[in-house]
């Protein structure tokens, strides 16, 4: 069974508008969901690390 | 002129499909033989709850003692059926004209007639022969009469009817056989039974509702008949003879008498005059795809017509979606979070999976249930009958199914369906908070159930 | 023997975290000076709503004809307000005594009296000294007495009263003056109103419920006025005198007469006998932060004491919150989603941000507005006052708040919560097939205006 990824709607579109991976982000959102602030957060580390690759990933 | 897309039956499927599509910018032409809004507006969803208003409020009148109101004589109260007809035929006539309006504010063309298909693009109505590019097919249903011994002749003699016919009974009648155990047969075992009709409802299998949650279903069934409805399991229907419905159960005769006999054994798809097309169909309807697109490009069948579910949301959603594909936002229904609601007394609502469905998928499942008599709001409101079930998955908790009991099911029912739309889990649930006292708060406690427990419990 | 958490005041927030801190294979003691369940199960939630369901029958009935029903003298209805006690005090006792049994079943120990904070790991209570490691206020609060002139006179003679006297009253009041506006004052005045009392609601600002989104407060207000509430606003009161309150407005004397008069002008926190601790106060409370902690390590403030909503829910919801950071399982409150609900005719609700407030926080705002005379539920109940309003954030979608006025609104609410909850857009509320014929098709409704355009609109 592939892994399903728990997030919320508005973290799947923001984690599509920043050009991240979705599956390695954790989330902190109850049972692990990941919220729009994990990808925030996440988004911000990116920046900090420009050799990081992103990878896109559809919603859904 | 060529439209966009003509759409064949204004009911909550052809209807809203013409709205949208016009929304959408297109030159949408539907065409309706009787009246805007369909079976729904005019037959089915609308009127029932409006007597059901009248009937429950019939009940609590009858309870206003023990709330503290004092000054009714409860020798006296009657039902004046005319009365809550009227009142009924109002809100069905304010919301049909309600719709005509929308529809021409919206530019839509409505042709009055029956519509004949002649070829995908091409149909005629009331003498006039109109073309589009697509169709949408919303013809919907109407009621089975099945080949029982006696039945025409009761039709003939206005003894047997169906539920169009007994939204519009001149006379509450004294006693009614219900025949059929489905949701419409349940909602009217409801009314009657309120309104004082001596209602007996036969039912061929061993329990009333076979699609609803079983224990949803059996609890509604004894409430029913603690209530006084006469229901009659595991029988079959021999014949109607006069105002009697002869029944075989259990090897034994048995005669249930009625002033009318409710005949509600199921609904099938319109499909007269669109032979032409040669759609692909089976038993249940028109066969559609997820975009509801039959086997013919370009058109489409949306609502009871399609045999999927006999749901005027589902219609409706069905309709939008059509609509969406056609003009290329592509769209599809997800059939796993589709409600189910019936009107009775409580309510019952219920989505997705039931436990057992969800054993049979394979999954490892995680039930929980909180019953209202531990809730402050229904305990304040004298209605504490009833439960709310949350099917889970253990892996992640998300929810695959709610069934819920309860004075307001149908509103509580909303927060699931919007839950399991957006993938959510008990532990959301769980987590958000839910004012109090309301009935919701059994969902968030059946949430903490399926993670650990319940508080209140 | 050494808690491993001590609770202070066995309210909703104390008896919650008792229980919770329970589950989690914690020992507990939990003190309580006067009854289990705090205001809210004995003084506050629980027996308001079961009087308002009282009042709400009573005004049904005086529609019965209009419905269907016939053969009650409306001349010959009244309210026996004794019975409408009599059941709420039923209520009230039930629930109390099922919570009492829930600690027991728990393993709570319960200690009855008045607990005094000798250090934050010792209390005393009824001569006994009891030790644990962590402590939870959950004091609660009670409503103020400003020093109005006349008051002290008017609370000796019995006339000046709190919400907790107004629930206890004898016999209901010919004419009752209200003073102030919040969620209390205008369910009393529902009530009172309901029940044929004169009411005078008096109210400082411009309108009721200067806390609730504009919109709404304001329909409610016209409404209560409709209904027969005399509603004064911009007034400043002066004096109580013998039973009449004494006010200016724009510069005139204005007097309002009433067998009793409802203080109703806000509430203070339950801090005496803490004053050892050291706690960090400001007006409204003891301040914690997210995790509920105060300026103390391991003592934690729950519910109405630390000031921040006077909410049962979210006083349980804190007290769940605290007691899972005591063990160890981190988690917060995200004050933002907390909703409020008053139970007014028709209801109110409302969770988030008002359309001015997201505004001011800088979003680009998306607002939606849907009534419900355009819904077929709410047509065929009789029951059309009212409206959905959704805030969203255009970028996403985004919900940032809801405010909901309708007959149901408190049951409404709940599927807002979940969205924001799981930080959904109004894209998965339009997508999410809500059931036919509800109030909740108008959250969809209402969402599918804030991407484009409704469909019934
Ligand atoms: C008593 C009763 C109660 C119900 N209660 C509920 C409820 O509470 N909730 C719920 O979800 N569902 C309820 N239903 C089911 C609901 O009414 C249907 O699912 C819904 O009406 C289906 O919508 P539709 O648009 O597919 O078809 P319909 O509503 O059946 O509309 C089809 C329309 O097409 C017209 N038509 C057919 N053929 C042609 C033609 N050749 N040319 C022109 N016009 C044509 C018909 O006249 C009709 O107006 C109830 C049904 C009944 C009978
Ligand atoms: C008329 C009215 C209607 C309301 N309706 C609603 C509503 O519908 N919904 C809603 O969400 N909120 C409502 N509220 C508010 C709600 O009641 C409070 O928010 C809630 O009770 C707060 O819970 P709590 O546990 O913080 O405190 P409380 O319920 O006030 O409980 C505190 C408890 O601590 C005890 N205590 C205090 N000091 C000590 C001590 N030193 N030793 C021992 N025991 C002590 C008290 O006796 C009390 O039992 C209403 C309030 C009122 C007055």
């Amino acid at each position: 069974i592939p892994q399903k990824v728990l997030a919320t709607p508005v973290a799947r579109k923001m984690a599509y508008d920043l050009g991240l991976d979705i599956r390695t982000i954790k989330g902190t959102g109850p049972g692990g969901r990941i919220m729009k602030e994990d990808i925030r957060r996440a988004g911000e580390s990116n920046e900090k690390k420009p050799a990081a690759v992103a990878v896109q990933e559809t919603p859904g | 002129m060529i439209y966009d897309v003509i759409i064949l039956g204004a009911g909550p499927g052809g209807y809203v499909a013409a709205i949208k599509a016009a929304q959408m910018g297109g030159r949408v032409a539907l065409i309706e033989k009787e009246d805007i809004g369909g079976v729904c507006l005019n037959w089915g969803c609308i009127p029932t709850k409006a007597l059901l208003k009248s009937a429950r409020l019939f009940e609590e009148v009858k309870k206003s003692d023990f709330f503290g109101i004092e000054g009714i004589d409860q020798s006296k109260i009657r039902v004046n059926w005319e009365q809550m007809n009227i009142r009924k035929d109002a809100v069905v006539k304010r919301l049909v004209n309600g719709v005509s309006n929308l529809l021409k504010r919206n530019g839509v063309e409505v042709f009055q007639g029956t519509g004949k298909v002649l070829d995908k693009a091409t149909v005629s109505v009331a003498g006039q022969i109109i073309k589009g590019k697509n169709l949408i097919i919303a013809t919907g249903s109407r009621a089975v009469m099945p080949p029982i011994e006696g039945i025409e002749e009761a039709v003939k003699t206005g003894i047997a009817i169906t539920s169009k016919e007994a939204l519009a009974l001149k006379s509450l009648p004294e006693a009614i056989v219900i025949l059929g155990g489905g949701v419409i047969a349940v909602e009217f075992a409801t009314l009657f039974n309120a309104l004082g009709s001596k209602v007996t409802l036969v039912q061929r299998s061993a329990r009333i509702l076979t699609n609803i949650e079983r224990e949803l279903a059996e609890g509604l069934q004894r409430h029913l008949v603690d209530k006084g409805v006469n229901i009659v399991t595991n029988s079959q229907i021999k014949r109607i003879q006069g105002k009697s419905a002869v029944l075989e159960v259990e090897g034994q005769e048995k005669i249930c008498y009625g002033d009318k006999i409710l005949v509600s054994l199921g609904r099938k798809p319109n499909t007269e005059g669109l032979e032409v097309l040669g759609l692909q169909m089976d038993k249940n309807g028109i066969q559609t795809n997820e975009k509801l697109e039959t086997n013919i490009p370009g058109v489409y069948a949306v609502g009871d017509v399609n045999g999927k579910y006999q749901l005027a949301h589902l219609a409706s959603a069905e309709g939008i979606t059509a609509v969406e594909n056609i003009f290329g936002q592509e769209n599809k229904i997800n059939y796993d979070i589709v409600p189910s609601c019936i009107y009775s007394f409580p309510e019952i609502a219920t989505v997705g999976l039931t436990e057992q469905e969800a054993r049979k998928q394979g999954y490892d499942v995680a039930v929980s249930k909180f019953p209202l008599s531990a809730n402050g709001k229904a305990l304040a409101e004298g209605e504490s009958i009833g439960f709310v079930k949350i099917v889970a998955e253990k892996q992640y908790g998300e929810i695959l199914g709610v069934h819920i009991m309860a004075v307001h099911a149908t509103d509580m029912i909303s927060e699931a369906i919007v839950s399991m739309q957006m993938e959510g889990t008990v532990y959301d649930v769980a987590q958000a908070i839910h004012p109090h006292p309301t009935l919701s708060e059994i969902m968030m406690e059946a949430a903490h159930g399926a993670i650990h427990k319940p508080i209140h419990h």
